[in-house]
Parts: structure tokens; C-alpha cells; sequence
């Protein structure tokens, strides 16, 4: 018999923090896979958010760096000016990238920079406990929403992979899922277009990607993944809004 | 006197309320008492735990280095805090998901099926309950009234819930 | 918890939400506030209590935004806060300089965590220099309470709403993970906010030409004099508002000094020092700024040493050497990081200097 | 046709493999491993088919498949 | 004789500091005018930015106040918590309002409040001596662009009322320019119609103007306002790019 | 300016564009900021050579932004660079707090203008505190050079690269508005910057194991173990690196204490009061952290009279005060705002105190 | 029919005012106001429409219009 | 020997390059030199102004509270910085834009119309070095050399400028 599946080379062999049925679990293992197929693990430099992924560095065999919480991209900027020919990356949740972070975020991708955002969309801030994130649904109750999240008082849930598919610096933008197995497919080969975009030098690109927190949806790991199926996918639409060359 | 007790086990086996009801209990009776939860990424992974101190006197931290009392409701917890217990001190197991109890010829081990007694008695998340039980039983730190003020106090307007826990307290007890 | 019924009976809360109850009855109905470990508790309890007493809860975009928001609430009046933890709090000290400079209450608090960096969630006193001497720029001040025990959490936070109103100026509540997360009794005792005439906030210029809050001071030397006048004011507080813990100084040849939750494991280290014979005492500043410098600068004997315990690399003690004014009888027992000092180290060092 | 291998000590239990898995290969077992989870077990060993669907699943890479 | 056109109650009989020919000086008086006919001054409350409009609290009869560079939409936001009925509004730079300040600008017209924006797009940084702004013209020279904005190192400029249109929580947004007699009616007509959506509870509102800065685009007062008519525009386009009740 | 033409002669630049030089000359070829007043000619002057030498100047969409963008560069090997001025300096400050934290070279310039808040852009030294103290939160120390002059301004702007690659740590080159904005002459001396090895840096992982660069230590007591080896890092710069000027210390009766823009006003104070019989020394502290504490500490004198100056309210006296041991005999003069004292001022105040 | 006032303490020169005027009311003028700035003047007084088109585009609000 | 010359005047005007010029002609001439120019918010309504001193000792600030010359280009800066002006300090004026010269009787007063002869000059904007030149006339504080070689090496590969620019110096100096 012959493995078919297995570990692959940049995703370390070690005991990982998450919660059981975290989502951010199968797009670590997602990045490294894509890493690996692509041959780019000796270039390679990622950089960690602020977020339940912050032990990120533990997790991939790669040169990796920390930054405060919602910089990745201004660390990232400042790592791509000095060997562009290395390929960087940010793995963000959505309080590091859509909050805190948003400013870097925008005009890192306005600008254009030729890195590659992976962006893990779990509509709460699992971290710190819980608390509405800027991709919180509407209604959802969380820490800090005990009554769910109410438009009139902090909006809709902001669209990361449309809003920022509005800037020409952006050459890739897309929304994929961790909801099932097709979906998980679907999710690797988004982000394999997003380093070949990268790779081909054609400037900014980013995978949202809806991901489970089965602890702060207070669901269990098979019902979190229905209830992206089912709910998060009407609040937000998966598809590619962005895909051509550099303007 | 002064009573340093750890509880810990899994998220969700009610170690967390363990602590609360005894740092209630020991307020009731008008004693020095503090209540400190792990927090924050430490909770990740599922374990969880906290310390209580229950005093005549006032107490400086309620940190515990060595505490007294450990009341372990899973195998990693019991190898993890087992070791810091004071010599001589008192460790309570939760037989039922510890096979092997840390070993220590000065500890007092109490061992006890905490988790199988829930499930006998028909609620599995009165466990905790138990081990509170069984540790009043060796130890009448508070009482068992003070016990359930404090439930009643903290879970407020679960009268019901108090008499099945109420049960797995005596259950312990036993 | 409600007010009228808890007002006799001690509660037992985890310290942040002390914060929160007392900021309520304080009668603080605008919050603001990002989430940061260890203070979420407080954050979350605004969320809860907000609703229930139809205040302001708002869960900002970032730090920065929260501390501007309680610019603007206090601008119009509030009584407002915010809170985080270190990382935050360095996030937030432009604004804080800001507010200060215009001179606008508001309320702070820091339950510090280890750094530097993103660093660890455990307890610290490591943010001591940026409270006390200014994280942000310009010679302002702001007032740092440091309490030691649930009981003053809810005590100085009440205290804090009044100080900030009556100074028009920021004041920190510097607590550390241990005091928010800990739960002790305490009084949810009956608070009467001060009532202080605030006759420069912006309503809307009805029958009146428009007010400015600014704190840039356009005729010449104008940025001079105001600095000038917050000098004033700095002296008048200083006069005024120091608040200090201490015991037995007079017949100590060891005094141990420290605040917050290290000053718990002093005190407990200097009885345990007195019930075997030593003679110690200890000194609690209660404000880190106005810093009780008289207690050290009266004591005039030359032979008393200094202890001071910090959970940290050593930052008060600077404080304290320029007051004793003699680094020699100064000593220093602390590290940063998480470390938790142990009453039976404290002591030890206190016999060895005894 | 298919054999799949757990890595026990990297399970956690969250039972997404058991989900997925088209022949009900998989099932929660009562042991728990050092960390002290309940992990999930081979149970109907020779109904694999080795269609990886529970390796790409499972957050933890607990997962080996052969064929 | 009638007077038919005077200086309005709200606008302050003093000089300003603006260089001659600047279009604060315009934006200034067609804000205060708009006050004095919706009758609103004596409860609107202005927010200053950092930027050469710091001094406008000298400049209008309003209660005002400063705000930290960037940071006006959330010093807005606490402000109008607090009283509800209360006028609040921004005025705001490129710099302040689009770079440094981005996030608040973003989250604030997300959450939908209820304020108004004014912004004064002019292109560069004025008061630190014109330097790059985020809506610098492509190949356009400034302090910090002394070849010229380069697209491939800076990105495109960023288009603020158009990005913020595709936000829920924005009622109204609109691009004027003070280039001319018409388009400054306009402008005006703009203006109007923002305060009138927040007077209207139904949430945030902005208009962004094209508007001189002689001094560092190094023109002269007249060829700037020429230069807006026939550069600015093409990159920016005027017009209402969302008017509709808060979602 | 060409670098080996300029070698030999003297040119006239302004400040700002002297610090930029010497940034271009010490390797550094990656500059990120953010525009204010003071300091514009620095970001400007960047623009134009950063094309000219093919190095990155990005002006960045913060000083947030900015300061990570040079934490991303140096985690990557390269000498990087931003500079700002007193209320962008608070909002970098969580980023310093990383980059010392993670313990990567960064070389930070704050041209100090006045404050609190915005206030104005005139000269000031009120940021003594934040830079000193660290303005961040948590433990850590940046090395904090005070330049006095342009050629000051050239020799520390290199030397704070060396220090920064030799100690994996943040300097700051702490001027204000005068020297950024001033004229005078400056040799542009070839500059040879130190090779120091780095093994740490992120370059992809080839042939090896991936590396980490991070603030966060998981083991228990890590964070305070690298708390402990950062003290003894700051250890051996304070017995390594502290730079000072002096000027008949041990003669004197009156010693004036003072750094940057006041301390050429303190040294014409000192001159005049010599010329006319007064016995008068100063100190110049270069290093403003590791401050020169043995200067004062090993002056046994106890009649010797310090009088500090300052343009701000009172902050380096502080330190003068914690070092000299006797409050009594230490002096202030200096106000914050824009305030430039006059040499004939300083020299009363000597006057007066001999 | 019309009539303009400049407020020449108000007035920088500008100029706006000068190339809106669709009748060449204004002109630059040479002497200069307590700034030391060469302020505008009406020269065609008597060609003014009263349109207000010069009060409409001034920056600095130093135009008065009477019709 | 130390001398404080202020230069003010509109923007545009060229009084910082009058500052520059006379501080880098000090250079070359070994003295010690600084220039200092208003900036930022100030620059701000067209006026700019600029400080130079020359000395032979280190100069402890480039900034002048009461400097000994004042080189006025309009009336704006006349009446701010003459009131400033060292009592027996040297004011020259540009007659052609400054009608009422600060009235001080202790000054000593030129007035010379810089802005009509650069204008006659053909050169609107070198009426800054016609003031140079009447300063240089009163005070031959650097020599004229030094002012060819100071232009030369602020403005690279101007020689033709320098051509215009000299006669209106020497026009000053007249
Ligand atoms: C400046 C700062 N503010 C706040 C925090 C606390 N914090 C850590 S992670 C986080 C948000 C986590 O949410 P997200 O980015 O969505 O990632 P997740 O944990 O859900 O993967 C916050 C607020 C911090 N560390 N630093
Ligand atoms: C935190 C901070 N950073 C930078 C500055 C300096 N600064 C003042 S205004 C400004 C930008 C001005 O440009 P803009 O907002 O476009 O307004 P304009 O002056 O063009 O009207 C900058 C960068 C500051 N005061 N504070
Ligand atoms: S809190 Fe949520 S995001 Fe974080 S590890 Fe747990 S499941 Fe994953
Ligand atoms: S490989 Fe396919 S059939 Fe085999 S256990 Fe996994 S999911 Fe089931
Ligand atoms: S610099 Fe530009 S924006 Fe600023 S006042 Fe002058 S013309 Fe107006
Ligand atoms: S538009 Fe106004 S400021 Fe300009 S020249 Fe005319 S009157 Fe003067």
C-alpha cells in the first residue's frame, strides 16, 4: 500500500493549541500543503497575526515573525522591500485584519504589494474570548454583543474579499470555505492561485477563507460546519471578486 | 487556618464553579477568601483550572505555588498540579479518567469515580459535585449548607439543579 | 448586581467586573473599549450592564478609537472610559497626551500583563514608567491610582470619576492580572458621584458664541502659559490628592515598599518579619503619581533601608531613590514576566537587610 | 482497499473525520490519550476505501491514509 | 441696495491663516452658510482635524472640537453618543481623513452613524509642506514624490466616496469640486443634503471636494482651479455615488 | 552630496537632512515614515537619495504603519529607518515595545517639538520620559542618543546603526526642532559601519529549519527568562556604552546638567561664569539611556550644587536627583511649550547658586 | 445696478474674483493692506451686475455684494 | 565678533536664500555659522523669515530674540522684527514695498528700494541679493567673494544667474 496522505514536509509534527475542530487547523495544513507543492519553502517568510494563530511559527517549518496585533501587512511591506524575490505572507484573523488592522490592510493592498494575505474569517475574535469581530453576523451573540450583534448600533458585517476587490492594487481577491471536503478543496486551490500571483509578481492577493470556532459558536465541530454551510455563506457569498493582472 | 485548593480538569467539567462555590462558601462563613481562574490562552486545548484560599487571615496572593488540596478531574491536571502539592498534602482523584494517580508516599490520595457516580446518577455534569463532596467529607473546611447558599447564589433561581447536585454533594460525602 | 440591594452585603466578582459595578455607580454611562486578555471580564460586563442601565457600550474598531471616542464623549460631558491592557495601553498614548492637553476627565484603566511586545497574559507591574512619567509626549501628568485588593478597585474607580472631573484631567487605574481576574468580597458600597460644574462642554453654541476644546495655543508663547497653568494644576493636585499606606516607618530599620498585588505579599512578608522580632514596616502608595515622595523625604534617619518589590525589572524604585536620596539604602527585589513574588522571599530579604 | 492510521496523540476527538467518512469507518473510541481527549478509533477497518476524505478534514493532520 | 451677499452669522470675521486663493477658505464659508439656513448652529457640534484646517474652530461661530490626526470620526461618534440630537460633524483632510485616520473613516461609516463628513481632498499633505497624499494624481510631484507618484510603488489613489458607497451604514456620498461658480453651488447643494440625511436619523453621510491647494500644487490660484476642472476630475469623477435611507 | 568628495570638506545642510546623510552613508537603505513638522526635510530628503542610492523610501499610510514596516525590514537584515516627531513617536510606541521585545535592530529619530497633545512645533525636550522611561509598555530599554549639534547629528546617526546591529536593540536619536531645522557646518566623514553578523534573520528557510522572531515565549517562566536575559543585555550596555561630555567637574561649584539644544546654551552659561570668576563645570549627558549615573555618583562633594536645563518641566532632573543623592542641591530651570533659554539666563541662575 | 465692497483686510489677492467676473468689475490693485498684501479693488463700478459670482468663489469671505 | 542678521519677507521673495548665502559665505570664511528658518505653520499667509549668525566663538543658539541686523523685503516683517532689533541694530529696508520704516531713533536706518531697481535690473527676483549687496556695503561682514562661491555652491551650475545676480549686488552696494 501507498500513503496517499500524509503530513507534508512544512507542517511541523507537533501537538497544535487549537481547540478540537478549529478551522485554522485544516488552513495550516492547507498553506503548508500549497507551500510544498509549489516549491517555494526555502523563500518563503510568513508573518503571524495577533489572534488565536499567533503560535503560527510553532506550526510551519518556515521562517516566520510575529507582529503586533493587526500589522501583518506593514511588517510584511517592510520584509518584501528587502528581497523581493522572497515570497511573504500573512495569515490574519478577522479582528487582526478587518479591526485593529483594516488601515494596513487597505493600503497595503491599494499599494499593491506583491504578498499574499490568508485571511481566516471565523466571525469572532476566538483569542481573547469571544467578542464581536467586524465579521460578526447579524443577531450573533457574543461576548460582547449578550444580545447579538445589532445593525443599527455597529453596522452589517464588513465584506474584506468585495471591499478590497475594489482597489487596482489588488490582482486576486476570494472567499472559499473550510464547510466540507469539496469546499476545503476549493479553499487549497485558492490559495495556490494567490502565491502564484504572487510568484508571477502581479501584486496583492488575499483568500478569505469562512472557518470554523466551534468554541465561541458554543457548537459542536459538525455543527459549526453546517452552520457555515447553512448561515454564513448567505451573509457571505463565496466566489472569486477579483482575479487579472497588476493595473 | 488556611486551606490552598486547586481544581482542575477539562473545560466543561465544572472546575471552574468547583472553586467559585467554595470561595462563596468560606465568604459565608465569614472567613478570608479568594478565587483566581486560569485565563486566557491557557484555557485553550480544553484544560482549565483555578485555586481557591479559604483564611482567618488576610490573604497576600491568591496565587497557590504548593496549595493544600488538589481536586483533579483528569489525568493531565492530576500529573500537572499533583507535583506542587504541599508535602503532605491532600489529592483527590477523579478515578473514573485518572488510571494511574500521581505518585507521592507523603500525599493523602482519595481516589473516587466521580465521573461514573454523575452518569449513574443520571447527570454527568454533577461530577464536580462529587469531588466537592468527597473533599467535605475529608475535610469539613465549609459546611455543607454554606455550600449550598453559595450554589444557590451563584447559579441563582436553580433550585431544581441544587437537588440533583445536592445528591452527587451527599453522593461524594459517602 | 443591583445597587440598592448589594449596598450592605459583600459580593464576590472577579476584579475587572468590581471596575465595571463601580464605573456604573459612578455614573458612568459611556464606554469603550477593544477587547485584550486580561481585562475582557470588564469589557464584557459594560456590554451586559450598558443595556441594562441604557448607557453607552461600544466595542471599538481598535485602542486608538476607543480612547478618541472617550475624547469626544467627555468633550460633550460624560462621564466616560475605557480599559485594555499594555499592548492597548501603548496604543492609546497619543490620545491620552491629547487628552490631557486639553484638558478633559476621563477614566483609564490598565490591567497590566507581561511584555515587552505582545509578551504574556500573566500578571505584571511592568507598565509603571509609562503611567507614572508619561508613555505619550509633552510634560503632562496624569493621576495613577494603584489598588491592591477588590475592595479598592471598586473604591478608587468610584474615586477616579470624581478626581478626573474635579482636574479636568485623565486618571489611570493601574490593576494587574492578578486583581482582575482574582475574586474577593467586596462592599458594593452606595457611591455618590461628585457633581462638578463642567461649564466648558461642547453643547452647541445656544445663545452663546462657540466653545473651542483644543490643545494647540496659537498666540505666541500661548503653548508656554498653558503648559504653565497644568504645572499649577500638577502642584495643586499634588498638594492635594496623595494617597499613601503606611505602617510602622517610624520604628522600622527595614521599610518594604510596593503597590498594587505585590504590596498584598509586602505587607503579609513585613508582619511575618515583626512576628519574628524584626523591625519592619511598610509604605503602600496608593497614588503612583502624585507619588507620597513626603513620607520618604520626612524621614530623616540614616540608617533605615529600603525594600522595594516590584513585579518587574525595577521601575518605582527609581521613584524611591530620588526621594530617600541615597541609593545605598535602597534595595530592589522584582522581575518581569509573570513572576509572582512569595511572602517568604520578600522576608527573607527583609531579615537580610534587618 | 484503503487503511488509514490515526495519530493518536494528535487527535483531539472533534469527530469531523467520523463525519465525513463515507463508510463509517471511524467511530469515537472510550480512550483517551495523554492529554487526556477521547480520541476516535478505526472500526470498520476493511470498509476503507481511501478516499483521504477524512485526512483533508481533520484539523489536526492526525490522519495518514493508504492504498 | 440690498445686500444680497454677505458674510453668515456662523463664519467668523477674522482672518485666516490660508494661503490666498485656498479652497478651506470656501469650504469654510459654504459649511457655515449650510448651518445658518438648515438653522441648525446652536446644536451643531464641529470636529477639527489636524491638518491646515486645525484652526477652523477659530474660523466658525460653532462649538468645536480637535481631534488627534485621523482620528475626527471617532472622537465624533463619542460625541454623539452622548447626545443624539446633536448636529456632529467632521471637516477633514486627505491625509487626515484617508491615510492615517482610514480605519476610523471606515468602521464610523460602517457602524452607519449618524454624523456628517466633510472632506477636503486637495491632493497632498498642506499643512506639513506637501508631501504625498493617498489621493495624489499618478506622476503628480510632491515632497515625498520628487519623480512623481509612481503607481508601482504607491498604488492608484484611493477613491474615498466611491469606496465608501459599497458600506451599508453610508446614506450619502457625493464627490464636488470647488472648481468653478456652478460646481461650488454644487458643493454647497452637497453639503446641504448631507447635514439633511443626518438632521433625518438616517446615518453617515460625506462629501468629498476636490478643492485648491495652490501652494504646493505650485499654481497659481486660478490655474489650480483650471487644474481640478481638467486633471482632477478625470481621476476623480464628480457626482452622488449613493443617496438612499440607512439600511 | 557624494560621499568621498564631501569626505574632507565642510557642507551646510539642515538637521534633518545631516541625520538622513549619515543614514545613507552608515548602509541604511530602507527608510519608512510618516510626514510632521519638525522633521519633514528628514522624510523628504529620504525620497530623493533612497532613489538616487536604489534603496526603499515608502512613505507610509501611519506612523503605525511606518514603524511595524521597519520591524518587518530589520527582521529581514536590512539597517531601517523611520523618524517622527513627539505625538508620532506615542503612536509608535507599541511597536518599539515589539522591536525591543523580539530584540531587532531599529534606528528611530524624534525630532521633539512642544506638547502635550498637538501643541506646537516649536523646539522642545519634553519627551525625556517616553524615551528614557520607554513610552511603551513593559521591561525593555532602548538606547537613547542626544545629539547637540549637526556634527553630533552626523557621528550618532551612524553610531546608533552600529549600536542597534550590535545589540539587537532600538536606538533613538532624540533631537528637536532646533537641530533638525538649523544650518551649520558638518564634515560628512566617510562612515564605515560595523558588520555585524546576523544568524537571526528571516530569509526564507533553505537548508535549515524555519526560524521565528517573536515577543511571545510559551515555556513556563520563558517570558521571564527573556525578561532576565534582556536586563543583562541593558547590563552590559550601561557598562559599555554611556557617553558623556564634561567640563571641570571637579572644580567646580556649580556643575550645569544638560543634553541636545539647551546644552550649547548651558556651555556658553558655564564659559561666561568662568570668565567672570565663578567656579562653574557642566555635564552633557550623549547617552541620555545608559545615563551617565557614575559621573554623579562617584562626585563625593557634598557641597556641589547641579543645576539642571531643560526645555520642558522638569524630567532628566529626575535622574539627576535619583544619581546626585540630595534633592537639596539639585536645581531646575526650564519650562516646556517652545520655551529656548537664554544664555545669559543660565548663567544668573549659576550666579546665583555659586 | 449692482455693487461689490471688498473687506481689504480680508482679502490675500487671490485673484479668484477677478477671472469670474463676467464684466471685469475688479481689478488687482498696487497698494497694499496691513499684511502687506496687494488686495483687489473695483475698478468698473459701474459695470456690476450684482451677480455675486466674485462673493460666490472668495476664499476669505472679504466680498460684500448690494444690488 | 558675532553678528545676528534676521532676513524676512514674503514667500517668494527669496529671503531664505539671503540667510543661506550669508551663513555659507561664513563658512568659507572659517567662521562659525548658523542658519535657522521659520517653518511649518508659520510659513503659512506667504511670510517666511530666517536667522543667521555669523561668529567667531560657538554660536549656543541659532535662534536671535534681539538680533543686530534686520533685513526687511516688506512692511510685515519690517514692524515685527524691527521691534525686535538690538538697541543701535541695523535695519535695511525694501523702500519700494515699505512705506512707514519702523520709527526707533536708537537704529540705524537704510532704505534702498530693491524691489523698483531689480525690476529696472530686468530680474524680479534678485532683489534679495541687492539687499545682500547694501548690507554687504554697511557691514563687510563676509566678502564679496565669498558670496560668488556661496551662490555657486547653493545654486550648482547657475553660472549664468550668478551673472544677473551679481550686478544686483553690486547695485546694492552702490
Ligand atoms: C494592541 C492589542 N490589542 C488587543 C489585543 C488582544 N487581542 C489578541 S488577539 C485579538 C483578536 C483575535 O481575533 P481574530 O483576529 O479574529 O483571530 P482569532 O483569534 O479569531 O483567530 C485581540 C483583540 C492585543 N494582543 N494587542
Ligand atoms: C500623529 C501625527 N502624525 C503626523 C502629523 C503631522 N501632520 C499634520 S497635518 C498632516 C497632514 C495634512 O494633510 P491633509 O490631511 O491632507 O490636510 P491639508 O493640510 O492638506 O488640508 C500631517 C501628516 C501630526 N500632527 N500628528
Ligand atoms: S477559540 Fe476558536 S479560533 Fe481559537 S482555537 Fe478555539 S476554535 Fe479555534
Ligand atoms: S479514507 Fe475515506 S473511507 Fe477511509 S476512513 Fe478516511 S474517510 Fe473513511
Ligand atoms: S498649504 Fe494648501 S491647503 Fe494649506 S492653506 Fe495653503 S493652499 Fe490651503
Ligand atoms: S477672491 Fe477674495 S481674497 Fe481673492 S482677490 Fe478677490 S476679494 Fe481678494
Amino acid at each position: 500500500m501507498k500513503k496517499v496522505f500524509g503530513r507534508t514536509r512544512t507542517l511541523r509534527d507537533t501537538h497544535t493549541h487549537y481547540c478540537p475542530g478549529c478551522g485554522h487547523g485544516i488552513a495550516h495544513r492547507l498553506v503548508a500543503e500549497v507551500i510544498d507543492e509549489l516549491g517555494i519553502r526555502e523563500r518563503t517568510i510568513g508573518v503571524a497575526p495577533i489572534g488565536c494563530a499567533v503560535l503560527a511559527y510553532y506550526y510551519w517549518d518556515l521562517d516566520i515573525c510575529e507582529a503586533p496585533h493587526g500589522r501583518p501587512p506593514a511588517v510584511a511591506t517592510g520584509m518584501k522591500s528587502v528581497n523581493p524575490k522572497n515570497i511573504v505572507f500573512t495569515y490574519q484573523g478577522d479582528g487582526d485584519l478587518a479591526a485593529i488592522g483594516f488601515n494596513e490592510t487597505i493600503h497595503t493592498a491599494n499599494r499593491g504589494e506583491n504578498i499574499t494575505v490568508i485571511f481566516i474569517n471565523n466571525a469572532v475574535y476566538g483569542m481573547t474570548g469571544g467578542q464581536m469581530a467586524p465579521t460578526t453576523l447579524c443577531g450573533q451573540v457574543t461576548a460582547t454583543t449578550p444580545s447579538g450583534r445589532n445593525v443599527k448600533r455597529y453596522g452589517h458585517p464588513i465584506h474584506v474579499a468585495e471591499l478590497l476587490a475594489n482597489l487596482p492594487g489588488v490582482s486576486f481577491s476570494s472567499r472559499v470555505a473550510l464547510s466540507d471536503i469539496p469546499n476545503i478543496m476549493k479553499t487549497k486551490q485558492a490559495i495556490k492561485k494567490a502565491f502564484q500571483v504572487q510568484m508571477d509578481g502581479k501584486g496583492f492577493s488575499i483568500v478569505e477563507i469562512l472557518s470554523p470556532c466551534p468554541t465561541y459558536w458554543r457548537k459542536t465541530p459538525v455543527e459549526s460546519l453546517k452552520f457555515i454551510k447553512e448561515k454564513m455563506v448567505k451573509t457571505f457569498p463565496l466566489g472569486v471578486f477579483k482575479e487579472c493582472g497588476k493595473k | 487556618m488556611r486551606e490552598e485548593i486547586v481544581a482542575a480538569g477539562f473545560g466543561g467539567q465544572g472546575v471552574m464553579l468547583i472553586g467559585k462555590i467554595l470561595a462563596y462558601a468560606g465568604m459565608l462563613e465569614g472567613k478570608q477568601v479568594t478565587y483566581f481562574p486560569s485565563y486566557g490562552a491557557e484555557v485553550r486545548g480544553g484544560t482549565a483550572n483555578s485555586t481557591t484560599i479559604i483564611s482567618t487571615a488576610e490573604i497576600p496572593t491568591p496565587v497557590s505555588r504548593h496549595p493544600d488540596v488538589l481536586l483533579a478531574m483528569n489525568s493531565p491536571s492530576c500529573k500537572k498540579f499533583g507535583s506542587r502539592l504541599k508535602k503532605g498534602g491532600l489529592l483527590i482523584a477523579n478515578s473514573s479518567l485518572i488510571e494511574n494517580v500521581f505518585k507521592r508516599s507523603d500525599l493523602t490520595i482519595i481516589k473516587i469515580p466521580a465521573t461514573s457516580l454523575a452518569n449513574n446518577l443520571g447527570n454527568k455534569r454533577s461530577a464536580n459535585m462529587i469531588m466537592i463532596g468527597a473533599y467535605l467529607k475529608y475535610k469539613a473546611i465549609v459546611s455543607l449548607k454554606s455550600v449550598e447558599k453559595a450554589f444557590l447564589i451563584l447559579l441563582p433561581g436553580k433550585k431544581d439543579l441544587w437537588d440533583i447536585n445536592k445528591k452527587a454533594l451527599r453522593l461524594g460525602m459517602e | 448586581m443591583k445597587s440598592k440591594a448589594a449596598k450592605e452585603r459583600k459580593v464576590l466578582m472577579c476584579g475587572n467586573e468590581v471596575i465595571g459595578e463601580a464605573a456604573v455607580q459612578a455614573g458612568c454611562r459611556h464606554y469603550f473599549g477593544y477587547p485584550i486578555t486580561p481585562q475582557n471580564e470588564l469589557t464584557a460586563y459594560m456590554a451586559k450592564r450598558m443595556e441594562e442601565v441604557g448607557g453607552v457600550f461600544l466595542q471599538s474598531e481598535s485602542e486608538l478609537a476607543a480612547i478618541n471616542m472617550v475624547l469626544g464623549a467627555s468633550a460633550c460631558g460624560a462621564r466616560a472610559m475605557t480599559s485594555s491592557s499594555s499592548p492597548g495601553i501603548s496604543l492609546k498614548q497619543e490620545g491620552i497626551s491629547y487628552i490631557a492637553g486639553m484638558e478633559l476627565p476621563a477614566v483609564i484603566v490598565n490591567v497590566m500583563r507581561g511584555g515587552p511586545g505582545l509578551g504574556n497574559i500573566s500578571p505584571s507591574q511592568s507598565d509603571y514608567f509609562q503611567a507614572v512619567k508619561g508613555g505619550g509626549h509633552g510634560d503632562y501628568r496624569i493621576i495613577v491610582l494603584a489598588p491592591s485588593c477588590s475592595q479598592e478597585l471598586y473604591d478608587l474607580t468610584a474615586l477616579a470619576f470624581d478626581l478626573a472631573d474635579t482636574y479636568r484631567n485623565p486618571v489611570m487605574i493601574l490593576a494587574d492580572g492578578i486583581l482582575g481576574q482574582m475574586m474577593e468580597p467586596v462592599a458594593l458600597r452606595q457611591i455618590n458621584p461628585k457633581h462638578v460644574k463642567k461649564p466648558w462642554v461642547l453643547t452647541g453654541a445656544k445663545n452663546r458664541p462657540g466653545r473651542r476644546l483644543c490643545s494647540l495655543f496659537l498666540e505666541t508663547g500661548g503653548l508656554e502659559k498653558h503648559n504653565a497653568s497644568l504645572q499649577e494644576k500638577y502642584r495643586r493636585i499634588k498638594a492635594k490628592e496623595v494617597r499613601c499606606e503606611t505602617y510602622n516607618i517610624s520604628g522600622a530599620e527595614v521599610i518594604a515598599v510596593a503597590y498594587g498585588s505585590s504590596a498584598r505579599l509586602t505587607k503579609a512578608a513585613v508582619k511575618m518579619a515583626e512576628e519574628r522580632g524584626i523591625k519592619a514596616g511598610y509604605i503602600k502608595p496608593i497614588t503612583l503619581w502624585p507619588f507620597p515622595e513626603d513620607v520618604f523625604i520626612k524621614e530623616k534617619d540614616k540608617n533605615k533601608k529600603y525594600l522595594v518589590v516590584e513585579m518587574n525589572e525595577g521601575q518605582m524604585v527609581e521613584d524611591v531613590e530620588r526621594c530617600v536620596g541615597d541609593r545605598k539604602r535602597v534595595f530592589f527585589y522584582g522581575h518581569a514576566g509573570g513572576w509572582i513574588p512569595q511572602t517568604e522571599d520578600i522576608f527573607k530579604r527583609i531579615k537580610k537587610l534587618a | 482497499m484503503g487503511k488509514v492510521v490515526i495519530n493518536s496523540a494528535r487527535c483531539k476527538g472533534c469527530g469531523l473525520c467520523i463525519e465525513v467518512c463515507p463508510k463509517n469507518v471511524l467511530v469515537p473510541s472510550s480512550k483517551n490519550n495523554h492529554l487526556g481527549i477521547y480520541v476516535v478509533e478505526v472500526k470498520n477497518k476493511e470498509e476503507c476505501i481511501g478516499c483521504s476524505r477524512c485526512a483533508i478534514i481533520c484539523p489536526d493532520a492526525a490522519i495518514e491514509v493508504y492504498r
